[in-house]
């Protein structure tokens, strides 16, 4: 069996619940066809101790967000998100290479 | 003077989080019974402001709204000075204290039905009127009088709390007794015993809170016990002499007064302010007011407004 | 007339959500009201089965299963050539509304108690025969005759909906008044509240699915209007006159008619009729239909009922 | 003799299951019931308490801790030598039957209840210090003596059916009857039916691990009808001519001992005792044991203490 | 430090919840030996406006399975599912290299 | 745009969720920053036929961890949740490459 597969981009974010709204907003005007979402705990270790966001309470709320797009538009993407968000909120920004079936969805 | 179980639920879950127990209470379910008592509230509220004229309300209406309006500016230059925060975090802190807590107005009024001590029917009124302007307050002293921006306040006005407190409000009012007593063994019945399970919840919460505080420091932890204490008698002076309400609603005033924020508040405040340190606000409401006004503030409040 | 507060709490949701609130309500606790709701409305009917002879029903159950396996026949024609749907989702759209919508029903049921008017019984028996024939009708008309496939009726008749209303009313039926006494705190006393707290989530959902209107386009938002309307008067009328039904069994049977499937129906056409565009069964049925139903139809049966 | 509606609702559940219907109850309303449920026992237990000398309970509640450490010490030769488990899955086993089922004690309780056969009002206390010791058994047996480690101990001590269980009962005991008053419409009024509902689930659950009786093997599916058999009757026989128990507190201090934990042995034996084959002990005591007690041997035992 | 670790491919698929049984038989008969699932939320946004799956309600549901195999198992199935489901259902595929430490287990 | 991203190791770790503490504790100590958790369901088919965690009760609830660190850390820990738990316990690991653009924070 032969299939032919497209190499596309995978930008994961995990960041705080109250900017799932913008992240979407953002990317639907970048360039990105489309998100996928789930709700996640997590934590950080560093040097004054340990960190954690349970999900309880609303503010404490932490989303993983996926988007797969070309490369270049994750790019752009991922560097405005940690641009107007990075200084401010819990955010991270992961790029991974995939690849799809269908280009013309991504 | 009889101990009361929403005390002790709520220090079970305490208890039960500081002995690492893998008790936990399903997020979903905590978050439907937040809904459940906001809307709970807001109903009762309406239902007993349908049998008097609305006038009545007029005054302390608002006078609470400007009391939860002008609170911030006062904590606002304690929190800065004082206790030593920047300016957006005093900002997002002193919002977290302008606003209110429901769950303490509930417990207050609990309290009070436990005593035999009637208040004014009209206080969830009071209630649903004062989530909102010190949050507005705090968005105010952040930007420092700049472009506060309209939709901040169309998010605060469509916030959950007020939505289903005002919502509840309004449904009360329209459908009056008669309406409301289908309702009743849901929202009013049952209104004790879910309450202590959301405190159970809470005390879970709050437990996992306390790490927290070391970080906030020491000063902060201090504003987060003489705040509600001022305000609370504050309040209870204000209400019974300026508004002139009877015993139980000065009560409650006062603890509306002393009452922080703990959903409403972070919540907006994390979007309006977001260079604001949200753990400062949440712990010193969570962790130190909410139990303080809870085990200390409200039987001392009880007690102040029973000699008056 | 006093206005029900199940229609308030529903708009405070729709508002809620157009207004663009913050306010959701989980996911998991709103499956939970719908386990609880239809195995409610199911313990009930059996329980007041077990007061009469089986016989009194089997003529309005047959019948009105015969009639909700009739109705997408008769939509289908009107979906396909004037509304101008392709076949599938003419067929999707018709199973919708030949099967029925459980809350429509539980909605009507509590406007009648409010009035103080009787229905027979055995109605939750007819809602529970009612709410697979229409879906397995859908699933015929989108394959022409072909070849139906029995797994697809193994699959309906075991939907949470069916299994729910008709286990409900087996157990009910068994333990009689008697047993069903201990359950009555949740599943009587709470049930409009409960019903209450769900119609505020169905409006927020509702509120959400307003915008997929535009896309179904006005033609089959103006059936989503007339069919309810249609039905739910010809069922009045054949509830009188046909089963001799009291005023308030023809009130629900019209209702039953008139109301259309938006939780059974689309899972059952995804997986049978899959190339039909599920948004258009659930947007008419849940975004149309149902308010129209809730508002304007329920009232007006009730009103014409009064004159039977 | 009345078939009660919770055994009926579990069948339901059950059978919707084998049916492969689509009917799931969502996880966090299930954890919320659970809670509920060890909640409401333990406060009622305590508030019982609260009426009678401490004294009374002494002697049972030590016998009944001294029953479930003893029983995985009796029961570990069988499952080793003639079931033929490992050392490991035999402790494991022998552990969920020491422990006891908080679910199947609720049962029993509803079933004396609807037929007017009292027990001594201080049951719950057995069944709270009853969870932890059959629990420790498993693990000292499964290290044959070997180094348990506190923390072990401490783990289970703060599971989450002990903290609910023994902080309701202290609590209840607190607050007495006054203060449960306006917490009864939640934990008294709606236990039996919220009961029903978490019996639905649990049939559900039951009826997917059907399947995994087959791996278990004929031995121990014996071992799980045969174990509750023997020991429901030889607790009753102590409950009654040792411990001087009511016939209905000898029937219920049966159900104990005849009950296996399928909540708190489970996850302590998981972290305790790693190289045990989880799906042993659970399959037993919930495919089995559990429904094998529901059905059978509660009404067994009610019968047998008729005699006494 | 120098582990061994073994290349095998792995398939993401986002699809609508109606989807997980048929999905996971496919998988079941196709040499996959294991799957992961969980919901998400998602959209996507295309020329007439944006189009959003938030879960709530049974026929709005998403979920997202993982599946762990070896590279051609995984195209074989890929395939396969976008022909049998790719036309009427919401179904997305994805490939991606990972590593694992216990081969035989894939 | 030109940007600059860091490549990492994004470590997937599929286990039993009484696992989970023991899972960051590990991490914790071993050099690893921070961590993702959200719950899963899965399966897994094998000669003896199909075993399933649908996450229903406490003992058969199955998480998800992710985890973004330097190669030779994930190689590390993954070496060691496989030695203490591998043989007793559910529990696959994967390695996958990433991007990051904030390398001091992984
Ligand atoms: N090294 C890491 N690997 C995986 N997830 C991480 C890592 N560091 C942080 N996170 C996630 O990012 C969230 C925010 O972290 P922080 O930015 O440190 O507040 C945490 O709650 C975790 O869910
Ligand atoms: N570019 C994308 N990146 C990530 N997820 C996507 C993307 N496009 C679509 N999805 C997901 O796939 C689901 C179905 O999309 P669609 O096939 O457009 O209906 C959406 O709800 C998203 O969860
Ligand atoms: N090939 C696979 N691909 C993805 N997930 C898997 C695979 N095999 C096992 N899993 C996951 O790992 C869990 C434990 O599997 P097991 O170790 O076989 O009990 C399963 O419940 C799945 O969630
Ligand atoms: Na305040
Ligand atoms: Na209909
Ligand atoms: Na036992």
């Amino acid at each position: 069996m032969n299939v032919t597969t497209h190499r596309r981009c995978q930008m994961t974010i995990i960041a705080e619940y109250v900017l799932e709204e913008k992240l979407i907003a953002l990317a639907a005007t970048s360039g990105v066809h489309g998100y996928t979402v789930h709700e996640v705990r997590g934590g950080s270790f560093s040097a004054d101790g340990e960190r954690r966001r349970e999900g309880a309470g609303e503010t404490d709320r932490t989303i993983e967000m996926k988007m797969i797009c070309e490369r270049v538009v994750a790019e752009q993407v991922a560097q405005q998100v940690l641009d107007q968000f990075g200084g401010n909120f819990s955010v991270r920004v992961l790029l991974a290479d995939v690849e799809v079936f269908r280009p013309g969805k991504y | 003077m009889p101990i009361d179980p929403l005390v002790l639920t709520f220090a079970l879950g305490v208890a039960a989080r500081l002995a690492r127990s893998d008790l936990r209470f399903p997020e979903p379910v905590y978050e439907a019974l937040s809904v459940y008592l906001l809307l709970a509230i807001g109903l009762k509220g309406g239902v007993e402001l349908s049998h008097q004229p609305l006038t009545h309300v007029a005054l302390p209406a608002l006078f609470a709204a400007f009391a939860g309006f002008a609170l911030p500016f006062i904590l606002f230059p304690v929190l800065r000075h004082v206790v030593g925060l920047a300016r957006s975090d005093a900002a997002s802190v002193a919002a977290h204290y302008g606003s209110v807590s429901v769950v303490t107005f509930a417990i207050a009024t609990a309290y009070l039905q436990q005593r035999g001590i009637p208040a004014e029917s009209f206080m969830p009124v009071l209630l649903a009127l004062m989530e909102a302007p010190g949050i507005i307050a705090g968005v105010i002293l952040a930007r420092a009088g700049g472009t506060a921006g309209a939709p901040v306040f169309r998010e605060v006005a469509a916030n959950k709390g007020i939505v289903l407190l005002a919502g509840g409000i309004v449904i009360g009012w329209i459908v009056g007794s008669e309406g409301y007593a289908p309702l009743k063994p849901l929202f009013g019945d049952l209104f004790r015993g879910l309450l202590a399970l959301y405190l159970l919840e809470l005390g879970l919460v709050v437990g996992g809170r306390f790490a927290d505080l070391r970080r906030a420091g020491l000063r902060l932890v201090t504003f987060s016990v003489i705040t509600p204490l001022v305000m609370g008698t504050t309040g209870l002076g204000l209400g019974s002499w300026l508004l002139g309400l009877s015993a139980g609603g000065a009560i409650l005033f006062g603890v509306l007064l002393a009452s922080a924020s703990y959903i409403a508040a972070p919540a907006a405040m994390r979007m309006a302010v977001p260079e604001a340190n949200p753990a400062l606000g949440i712990s010193a409401a969570l962790a130190v007011t909410f139990p303080f006004n809870v085990f200390i503030n409200i039987p001392l409040l009880v007690l102040l407004g029973g000699s008056l």
